[in-house]
């Protein structure tokens, strides 16, 4: 090899010369997601990783993430995920770090699994244990996710893009994630980066829903004290909703599984040391490696399609519609309850918590400030974390 | 059209379980809560006598102790444990590894620092 | 796909109408060791997790474990991990994630071996290399381990069944986990579970054999004041016990070699970041997936078995002759040191650090209040760790 | 039967293998002990000298100062950090932080203690 | 079986008795590097794990490594990590956790990768960003790299093994094990070592080397006060500079990229969740895995030969000559800007970050008490890590 | 000497590709330099007129509290926080649970320093 050779061959590898148009337009668009997470805190843990993730992924050659996410694989092979590793191996080289952690710790559902995991040892179930009827709201947004689903049908999404889109509607982002993956893996950037940007866009898309669908008079409804909740029914409800749920959608229990575990650790009170790990050393871990997973699944040849674009204006209207069927049931359960009830906190269904809770409570302050509803706005809130799951178990049953 | 049936067909499921499967977990929960509410009734006469004892304990600590004591007691220790840890710990820390402690950081910005404060000289 | 059709497959996949007799019964008995856990905090760092961990997997088509245990695996792919792991995924479907934790880390003795090294960073040998005779009486109480296996062979287990049974009288859950895994995987479940209850019910156990064993003369006696040890002695003692251990029996080195490891880090002070991380973050993690990866094998058909009411009960038979082997050992040094031993000690050797030496040092007190002789039974103590790792070695190099 | 007598062999076996690695291993240990018991005799005429400096020099600070100014000065001190610190990191939480950061429960304590403190007017 | 025969059995497999010269040696190497780390602290945190798991990989037997470093495979699964373990595991047994540590996370470069990330997250490029110039001594420095390589090519080392040799000189442990793992795995143990050894040696090699090429004159030289470096550059640099190095050489882009992302993550101020992470539970765990499985492949039939030696002779001569590339262009550039630049803060270009540095500053010192160019000095220092890497890049470029 | 040849051309190689690569890093430095430069400058008239009413009202907060009552204050705040938090939070450890929490140790070394104590009677 001559030295002429040897430049010629440096020169032939450098990416610049082999830098794409949809390689620029993506680094840009990782450059923006970097920009809004910095700038504004759009939901940093997760769309800081994700874009820096994706500006890398797309210099070319960059051996980060050598292999393509939705591959051609062998009939017998597919579904084999140790098959599936070997295959790409051999024909896409020796996986880089990316690859690693998409096909093995997410593709595996290891990773979303994990974050469920800590968020049951992060969330408090009280608000809801103290007034169970709420959980229907939680119940309630979740229309959102069948009306975004059934809109995708009729854009031209196949049934199983049309409820990883759908899922969106829910709010959180593993089950988007867990689901996207199990069902349509081409499209989980798309889904993924929609989820995290209207979670934390939460505060612009639910006001003007709410408000539409509600008259001062209802938003002024000052609502009952909530009891106090003990310890033993908040260790009880974590195992019993797990058995409840596990037996009803077998889909669900591994993100309620995992749900429960994580909170039930929270709330025994004697694994302190697990519950803390849960909710720290394990999950900033599991989180760095999710958004970088998920980052470098933004290729240009799977983000850059008329898809993405509609995938994220049926993610805004996954959002409102979830938070108009929150409120409508919410305005249900007011008549029922005879003006009891403010109708609002059906918005806080949609998950994103404790956002949206918090955006009824300042909607109720605006009206009235003495108007305290937050706390009754997270039993919703907490429930549609539980709503979400169960649906994205009806999907994988129906679907997976 | 087909997909959009089945589509539909999924929705009427989804919104059900979902609605039965929140109900359901909401009785439990009414459940739990009467249970737990019989239990604290059954268990209360008991406590009612040892409750107040605890009470009146607490009380005369806090009379017992006047804050403005307890401040100077307080400071007192800490200045004393703040004497002795330096001596019990003595760090002597290697240059390479103040790297790996995230040290560097600290320690440039100390020299940054202190060349500002000579550059303002 | 019609509605009905819909509904028609969702209710055949929904758990509450597949659970066997053996399903409730499990969940039963998870549900009580969650209990034992929380009420009487029985080991809850492990009991918890093993616990829900069986409630969950007990739960049909719940897809957190979705492959059976000891499996028939064709001859050529036995005993290689990587094969095994495809071979299961292509007859059994895709890992849970709790298949992940038990065939990735358990079995590959990962987890295990992490928390040896992490209790080596926990571990201060002091009291023994200030009285290393106290070291024999760590080797005199596995004499129960030998005893609960010949007892095991008489009840009809095989040889490997027995000394997986055995060990569980060495009370130390992690070798306990290490030696089952790999000689006699489907009864995991029960030695694990018997271990570790057994360890939290010491104080139960072992006060009546040791007082049906000794006067409360002998009670009484008391013993001189240990020597301080210095940095430097505790420094050597993790390298030299290392590699004595490791070229006498070299399959307990993995064991002996992690523990050691980890002692080497907290003795030499220059490395508290590891040392830290080793006894934190990694333990916390590691200990979370053991706890979760052992409660997934306690499934009805390999749990629910004459074998394991079998085990429960040699378990404790284990425990009493390893308290009365330590004991009587005890004893005889007594007679040789001219009484400057007090037996009591010996039954620290059951090694449930450091709970046997405190019922040791009750004991003594109840007779004598100015009786210290804790320091004392830390020794055997610490000393039956390594032991019942030696005898895990010469178990493993005799029927491995 | 073939089975037991096979355990008994193991039983042996494993018996004299731990009687004898722990034996082996505690005159290693006396080894160690002896030999560490030279060396700090070897050591300690240095010391000597060393040592009762070293000890002066405690006993001058503890004379030093007195423990009540140190009270006030560690006091001062943290007064003057408390004041100090929170400029230095003004932290804006965003509320979707507020979940990851766990302080979700935290914030949700609050108001529910804030909700109840309501309710008692 | 009979007793006998068990008794034989036993000692057959005692290690004791199979311990070779070269076992014996390779256990007073790994002591002598666990003294050097406690006794005289070079580099503890990773040479007291190297050498305590070079003793545990010695003692015949002992079942921690059962696997070949560089076994012959067959020419179709080269290249095929997964293909790689499951032959691994099938002629030479089910792997040992510092098999499993070397193959799965060593090998895969995911240790080395998320140890630049945790890097990353540690460093401040403040200075380097201050003074832009002040970076091409990072790439004088790299000379040193060459001047090995070229020397180890004359001694009769093939080109790969050169490179890996030549690397050393760049003083950055992660990057030296990254490119030998790629290119000449079977002296990985020797580049490792005698890169964390001369690291921590730095003290002591550069002072003579600086001396013999500056007068006291130049060593006198004052430098101007750095500028203020705003948050805004701070966080722009990592993102320029991962992208400008990705595409010019995309081959460092693991390397470079895992890096700035660490260090986007520190300064974007938004994720220090993940930042923290970065430096402290996910560095601390890596750190162990790094040391052990380095540390597992110093096997006497590797470690043990003429080359070993002369690749420790070679690791000096990179290093003296790094730095008199560094001190030599920081001539030139005194020369240039009319004495304005002190030429010792090149020596700093050797990336033993901050401890060249500090040797730069130690040595002004005792020229002029009052003249401090040690941040000038980190601006050098930090940017040898990214000339290190960038070499890397082209070493793989060219021979990968 | 084909191979030192070859390892020569690399040489070159790299030596170019680093420096060229550090090069175009400095520059885009100094352009970012440049631009941080030229944003500062527009944005200082703005800051001129908000800084000053910032620093005032430090230096009135400075001035409002007398140090030495904020050392009382704070000591009282955290003697009366020292008084709560032990009530809060009972903790009652299982002994095998020390164990776990590595309070092993320190639970030894209490007991150690304790027979010591013992012993010097
Ligand atoms: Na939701
Ligand atoms: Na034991
Ligand atoms: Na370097």
């Amino acid at each position: 090899m001559g030295l002429e050779q040897a430049l010629a061959d440096f020169f032939n590898h450098m990416g610049l010369l082999h830098l794409t148009v949809g390689n620029i337009v993506m680094i840009i668009v990782g450059l923006t997601l970097v920009y809004l997470a910095i700038r504004y805190k759009m939901e940093p843990l997760l769309l800081l990783p994700i874009g820096i993730s994706a500006v890398l992924v797309n210099l070319p050659f960059s051996h980060l993430a050598n292999w393509p996410l939705a591959p051609q694989l062998p009939p017998d092979i597919q579904g084999n995920i140790f098959e599936t590793v070997k295959y790409m191996n051999q024909h896409y080289g020796p996986p880089g770090i990316f690859d690693l952690i998409y096909y093995l710790l997410i593709k595996t559902e290891v990773v979303p699994l994990l974050i469920f995991f800590g968020l049951g040892a992060m969330t408090d179930f009280g608000p809801m244990i103290a007034d169970p009827k709420t959980a229907l709201l939680g119940a309630a947004a979740q229309i959102g996710v069948f009306v975004a689903m059934l809109a995708a049908i009729l854009l031209g999404f196949d049934l199983k893009e049309a409820a990883s889109i759908g899922i969106i509607g829910g709010a959180d982002g593993p089950t988007t994630i867990y689901l996207t993956t199990k069902l349509a893996p081409h499209i989980l950037s798309a889904t993924a980066v929609a989820a995290y940007s209207y979670m934390s866009l939460v505060p612009l898309i639910q006001p003007p829903v709410i408000k539409a669908l509600t008259t001062p008079e209802e938003r002024r409804i000052r609502m009952e004290q909530l009891r106090p909740v003990s310890k033993r029914e908040k260790i009880l409800f974590p195992i019993a909703s797990m058995i409840v749920i596990g037996l009803l959608v077998p889909s669900a229990a591994p993100l309620i599984g995992m749900l429960m575990i994580g909170n039930l650790f929270r709330e025994s009170g004697v694994v302190q040391r697990l519950s803390k790990a849960a909710q720290e050393e394990l999950m900033n871990i599991v989180t760095i490696f999710l958004g970088l997973g998920v980052g470098s699944t933004m290729r240009a040849e799977s983000f850059l399609t008329a898809k993405t674009l509609m995938i994220l204006g049926l993610g805004i209207v996954a959002f409102a519609s979830a938070t108009a069927g929150g409120v409508l049931f919410g305005k249900l359960m007011m008549k029922l309850s005879g003006g009891k009830i403010n109708p609002m906190i059906g918005a806080a269904g949609v998950s994103a918590v404790p956002m949206s809770a918090r955006v009824v409570q300042k909607l109720a302050s605006e009206e009235d400030p003495g108007n305290f509803i937050l706390m009754h706005a997270m039993g919703p809130n907490v429930a549609g974390v539980i709503g979400t799951a169960v649906v994205a178990g009806v999907f994988l049953s129906a679907l997976g | 059209m087909a997909e959009f049936l089945e589509g539909l067909y999924i929705t009427v499921l989804g919104v059900t379980v979902v609605f039965a499967v929140l109900s359901i977990l909401a009785i439990v929960m009414y459940g739990i809560g009467w249970s737990e509410k019989r239990l604290v009734e059954k268990e209360k006469p008991k406590n009612i006598e040892e409750k107040p004892a605890e009470k009146r304990e607490e009380v005369k600590e806090e009379k017992g102790l006047d804050e403005k004591k307890i401040a100077i007691i307080t400071a007192a220790i800490m200045a004393y444990l703040s004497q002795k840890r330096p001596k019990e710990v003595p760090i002597k820390r290697k240059p390479s590894q103040n790297w790996w402690l995230s040290g560097l950081t600290t320690y440039v910005e100390e020299v940054e620092n202190f060349n500002y404060e000579i550059g303002k000289w």
